[in-house]
């Protein structure tokens, strides 16, 4: 019979005008992000990472640059840290190759900037902030 | 007679019905179309010299932005023709895993699809809900392996980690759900009797001619011709399972559509006896940190919801591969394009990309 | 009973009020028709940018509602102020002119668009004796007013200089032309009943039940009708966003581009007040005063035809036409022919 | 994984057929033959239409540049017999012109265009041999190995 199926349809969008609607708003509120989530800005954990760069040679697109220093204990140090955002793939090998799991993602998806330059982040910068001097000394001690 | 003459109109690349960036440069007299001439190239990132730069497991990334909404049948196509070159054994929970994603992500690409067609053909709200149940799929992807989109998720040698513990249920909770929801597709859209004169009988392709011009996949099958890869040729543990392929008859655009509305089907099912089936342990199998595949070149080819999808690798022993080239099915099936569009009328060749389903990133490589 | 209080709040009651008003303080009685016609004409062009501004927000929250979504809900309470937001945007916007286009026809075609869907106002009935001007052919007035729109869209599509915009000019025609006239037959069903063209007479006649229960198979073809001729989905092959981008108005953009939508919704309207006055007895009802009656109803309308739009999708442009000539046309006539049927057996039987 | 290679009794077959100029290369997997471009369209036309062949979908074209010869490789597979063959075609670095098989199999059009292209073959009796990618007046043919990427400093 011909206009069944337009009735039918005519009532799956009155059901759904009364019904439950799936969006949220999204500023206000926000869906939890999963565990594994891959996405945001590099977090950097300075007193962790060895600078043994394996994460720069397993990125695909020249993400992370990094320079590093060797120290009179024949100890390698970080000296910069950059991580371009704005050409990176997502794809978690850095985080997978870290042998000391220094690196993880911040999951802060809302990481538009209004300029290019804003989207490098220097992690060592942010990472030496969030842990003070004091900190790191005391974790020096007991390296030691 | 009176005199006429035609001219040409340029669909896209921005316009709001070529899925992307495609251009098809039309002749028209009047409304029918006398040329249709897909034009690509916009979206062209150089993915196959991008891949001789790049490590073997450095490349899985790329293959994510080939096919972007089927990125779980890239990962597996690619891993695959690797593992081939190396001749690598997969754990039994990887391969289950890799059919369980895959599966899932032909569900996802398929929704897509019809709410392509949905919205070519001027019924928003059908799309919204093919996107609203794909939000579903996309969040058990993002349990999985933490991305929406660009997964990366299955590695040459298994997958990235197994699935964690509440996957299972989520799934099959997507599966039990399943049925209710293409029931309310099939009362919004197919059962639609706009929707149906719309595609019945316009944009036909025989089924010799569609395997001659070299279309794959689902709008293959549609024109008759039983020629599935997961059955053909199985790769991976597809052999295993037991599923049907549906055809179409007379390939014209209502079979396109039917065909991978069915297959749905048919994928639900498949998922359901690999989360049935999925054995426990390991989904890594021991790869060497660097891979350095023997020389040689290798071609695999894989189902993916757009057709055959294939890869041919040339490896020189060296760490990154010689050659890669990716067999995309979305660029050779537009070939069909120009030949089934001609005669027809505007509205129906927005409605032959939609069924065709090119993508453009794919195209495009 | 309810009588008084509709009475009191009836729009004519106000009317009167004013008059009585005016008459204190101005010398002519002239001057007080002239006051109370530049009101009338103040009220009904209110009406008209009033009712595109909500109907603009009211499309958005049922489309939303049906998707499954919430809507605009940024701007003021629940997102009401969204369309302010949307006009300002506009009119801010560059005024863009094609290369190439045809100046004068161009700039026109959206304003002659608009003076036809304003002109059918004069007739609609709002309340008891609320009539801007009760013409003895004012159904008449209707389908030939409204018919001028035809002529705006073609322009549009000429003038633009572009290929998309002239399809969907075509189309135009086509689809406008083809639809009148299986909608001028199913109004012909209800004016056969009534014996009238003026649209008081029209309403009087629904006093004991409305047209919709005689005319069922009338009212459906008016609405589909309807629906094609104020270029609505399911029948916006005009516009046809997925195939000719926005058809005509491809080239236009901020307020000019606007005046096209403001057209649309005022479209809209009139074609929502005409099937109320035809079929679902104008201002009538109890309790309520008819004003309220009749916008109640005419929102119902507009429900409808939103209903619609947000749940089919669009045929083609020959399976349109063939619709419409070959389904649409020999229902409405069958139509006739049973209304004529009909009122003959009735006469007979009395 | 692919286990529908040509029988080897075909593999021979062909080679007796066709020699000297069809070889056998590579094994297991990597198992292809070669064709001297002379005589490609005639043994193609042959594997197509021949019932103990049928090599009716070519599902790939591509092309692969070894500096000194471009290798061509055509991926053929036969839908009712179920088998696969991979031919491969070698032509002088000099010359990069090898025939076109878009009169055996359509579906060749845009994957010969792509190679033409990206790769700078000329394809000899293809219908429209013209760039699919790259724009109209791209200088090279990127996906050779002399190819010298010049990169553009981004903007910030």
């Amino acid at each position: 019979m011909q206009g069944k199926g337009l009735l039918s349809g005519l009532k799956v969008t009155l059901n759904r005008f009364f019904g439950k609607k799936v969006t949220v708003h999204y500023p206000e509120e926000k869906l939890p992000m999963p565990e594994r989530f891959r996405g945001g800005e590099l977090d950097l954990d300075h007193q962790k990472c060895i600078a043994c760069g394996l994460c720069a040679m397993a990125c695909p697109n020249k993400v992370i640059e990094l320079t590093t220093q060797t120290d009179e204990q024949k100890k390698r140090h970080l000296t910069s840290y950059r991580y371009r955002s704005g050409r990176c793939l997502y794809c978690n090998y850095c985080i997978e190759a870290c042998p000391t799991n220094a690196i993880r993602w911040d999951k802060n998806y809302e990481n538009s900037r209004y300029h290019r330059q804003q989207l490098d982040v220097d992690c060592l910068a942010i990472s030496k902030k969030k842990a003070p001097p004091a900190a790191q000394d005391s974790a020096k001690e007991v390296a030691e | 007679m009176p005199k006429t003459q035609t001219y040409t109109l340029n669909m896209g690349p921005q316009h709001p019905s070529t899925h992307g960036v495609l251009q098809v440069v039309m002749e028209l007299d009047g409304e029918r179309v006398v040329q249709a001439i897909p034009q690509m190239g916009y979206l062209h990132r150089g993915i196959e010299k991008l891949a001789e730069s790049r490590t073997y497991a450095q490349f899985i990334p790329y293959t994510d932005r080939l096919d972007y909404v089927s990125s779980m049948g890239n990962n597996l196509g690619y891993c695959q023709t690797i593992e081939k070159l190396l001749e690598l054994d997969i754990p039994e929970r990887a391969e289950y895993l890799r059919v369980i994603m895959a599966e899932l992500n032909r569900i996802a690409s398929h929704l897509i699809f019809m709410s392509s067609v949905a919205i070519d053909l001027g019924a928003t709200t059908g799309m919204m809900f093919g996107f609203r149940d794909r939000e579903r799929i996309l969040d058990l992807f993002d349990m999985a392996c933490g991305a929406r989109l660009t997964y990366s998720y299955i590695r040459i040698g298994g997958v990235r980690e197994d699935v964690p513990p509440e996957f299972m249920a989520a799934t099959r909770q997507f599966l039990a759900d399943f049925p209710e929801m293409l029931a309310e597709y099939h009362e919004l859209l197919t059962g639609n009797e706009i929707l149906y004169h719309r595609l019945r009988g316009s944009g036909v392709i025989s089924g010799p001619r569609a395997l001659e011009i070299g279309l794959t996949g689902a709008s293959l099958r549609a024109s008759g011709v039983d020629y599935d890869i997961r059955k053909a040729e199985p790769y991976g543990i597809y052999d295993r399972f037991d599923f049907c392929v549906p055809l179409g008859q007379t390939g014209d655009n209502w079979d396109r559509y039917r065909v991978r509305m069915e297959e749905m089907k048919e994928s639900a099912g498949i998922v359901t006896q690999a989360l049935d089936a999925l054995p426990d342990g390991p989904v890594m199998a021991k790869v060497p940190k660097v891979l350095k595949p023997p020389p040689g070149d290798v071609y695999h080819r894989i189902e993916n919801p757009r057709g055959e999808l294939g890869f041919y690798v040339v490896s020189d022993g060296s760490v990154k591969p010689y050659r890669l080239h990716v067999r995309r099915p979305s660029f050779i099936n537009l070939q069909a394009l120009n030949e089934i569009c001609q005669g027809l009328l505007i509205a129906d060749v927005v409605a032959v990309l939609a069924t065709l389903d090119p993508l453009m990133g794919e195209v495009d490589c | 009973m309810g009588k008084p209080m509709q009475e009191v709040t009836g729009l004519f009651t106000i009317a009167t009020v004013l008059r009585k008003l005016l008459n204190q303080y101005l010398p002519n009685p002239q001057w007080v028709d002239m006051v109370i016609t530049l009101v009338n004409i103040g009220a009904i062009f209110t009406l008209i940018s009033l009712s595109a501004v909500v109907l603009v927000y009211v499309e958005r929250k049922v489309s939303a509602y049906m998707q499954m979504r919430v809507g605009p809900n940024r701007v003021g309470p629940w997102g009401t102020l969204q369309t302010v937001a949307d006009m300002i945007k506009l009119m801010s916007k560059e005024d863009i002119m094609p290369d190439g286009a045809d100046k004068w026809l161009w700039i026109l075609a959206p304003v002659l668009l608009f003076i036809p869907a304003a002109a059918v106002y004069a007739i609609f009935p709002f309340d008891h004796q609320a009539i801007f001007a009760d013409l003895n052919i004012g159904i008449f007035y209707f389908i030939a007013v409204s018919s001028q729109a035809t002529l705006p869209f073609l322009m549009a599509g000429w003038a633009s200089n572009s290929k998309y915009a002239l399809v969907g000019g075509m189309r135009t025609v086509a689809q406008m032309l083809s639809y009148e006239i299986p909608l001028v037959f199913s109004i012909l069903g209800v004016i056969m009943l009534t014996g009238s063209l003026r649209m008081s007479d029209i309403v009087a006649a629904q006093q004991q039940v409305w047209f919709v229960a005689v005319q069922p198979l009338a009212f459906v073809i008016f609405v589909i009708a309807a629906t094609a001729e104020s270029n609505r989905a399911p029948f916006d092959l005009v516009e046809s966003e997925s195939e000719l981008v926005a058809g005509p108005f491809t080239e236009y953009s901020g307020m000019r581009w606007a005046l096209f939508f403001l057209a649309e919704y005022a479209n809209l309207f009139a074609a929502s007040a005409i099937g109320v006055t035809l079929f679902l007895g104008g201002w009538q009802g109890p309790w309520l005063p008819g004003w309220l009656w009749f916008m109640l109803k005419t929102a119902l309308m507009i429900f409808i035809f939103m209903w619609l739009r947000w749940t089919f999708p669009r045929p083609r442009v020959d399976q349109l036409m063939a619709f419409g000539w070959k389904v649409l046309l020999p229902l409405a006539l069958v139509n006739v022919l049973i209304t004529g049927i009909g009122m003959q057996t009735v006469k007979y039987f009395r | 994984m692919s286990k529908q290679r040509l029988k080897s009794e075909l593999f021979q077959a062909l080679q007796e057929r066709y020699a000297p100029d069809l070889q056998l290369i590579g094994e297991d997997f990597q198992q292809a033959v070669l064709i001297e471009p002379g005589r490609l369209l005639e043994v193609l036309a042959y594997l197509k239409a021949d019932a103990a062949y049928q090599l009716n979908h070519l599902s790939n074209l591509t092309a692969v540049d070894y500096k000194d010869y471009y290798e061509m490789v055509y991926h053929l597979y036969s839908l009712p017999l179920k088998q696969s063959l991979t031919v491969k075609l070698r032509c002088d670095a000099s010359l990069a012109q090898v025939p076109s098989v878009t009169g055996l199999w359509p579906s060749a059009d845009f994957q010969e265009r792509e190679v033409y292209d990206l790769m700078g073959i000329t394809f000899t009796g293809h219908p429209q041999l013209r760039r699919i990618l790259l724009p109209d007046d791209f200088p090279d043919h990127p996906l050779r190995k002399s190819y010298e990427f010049n990169p553009v400093e981004e903007k910030g």
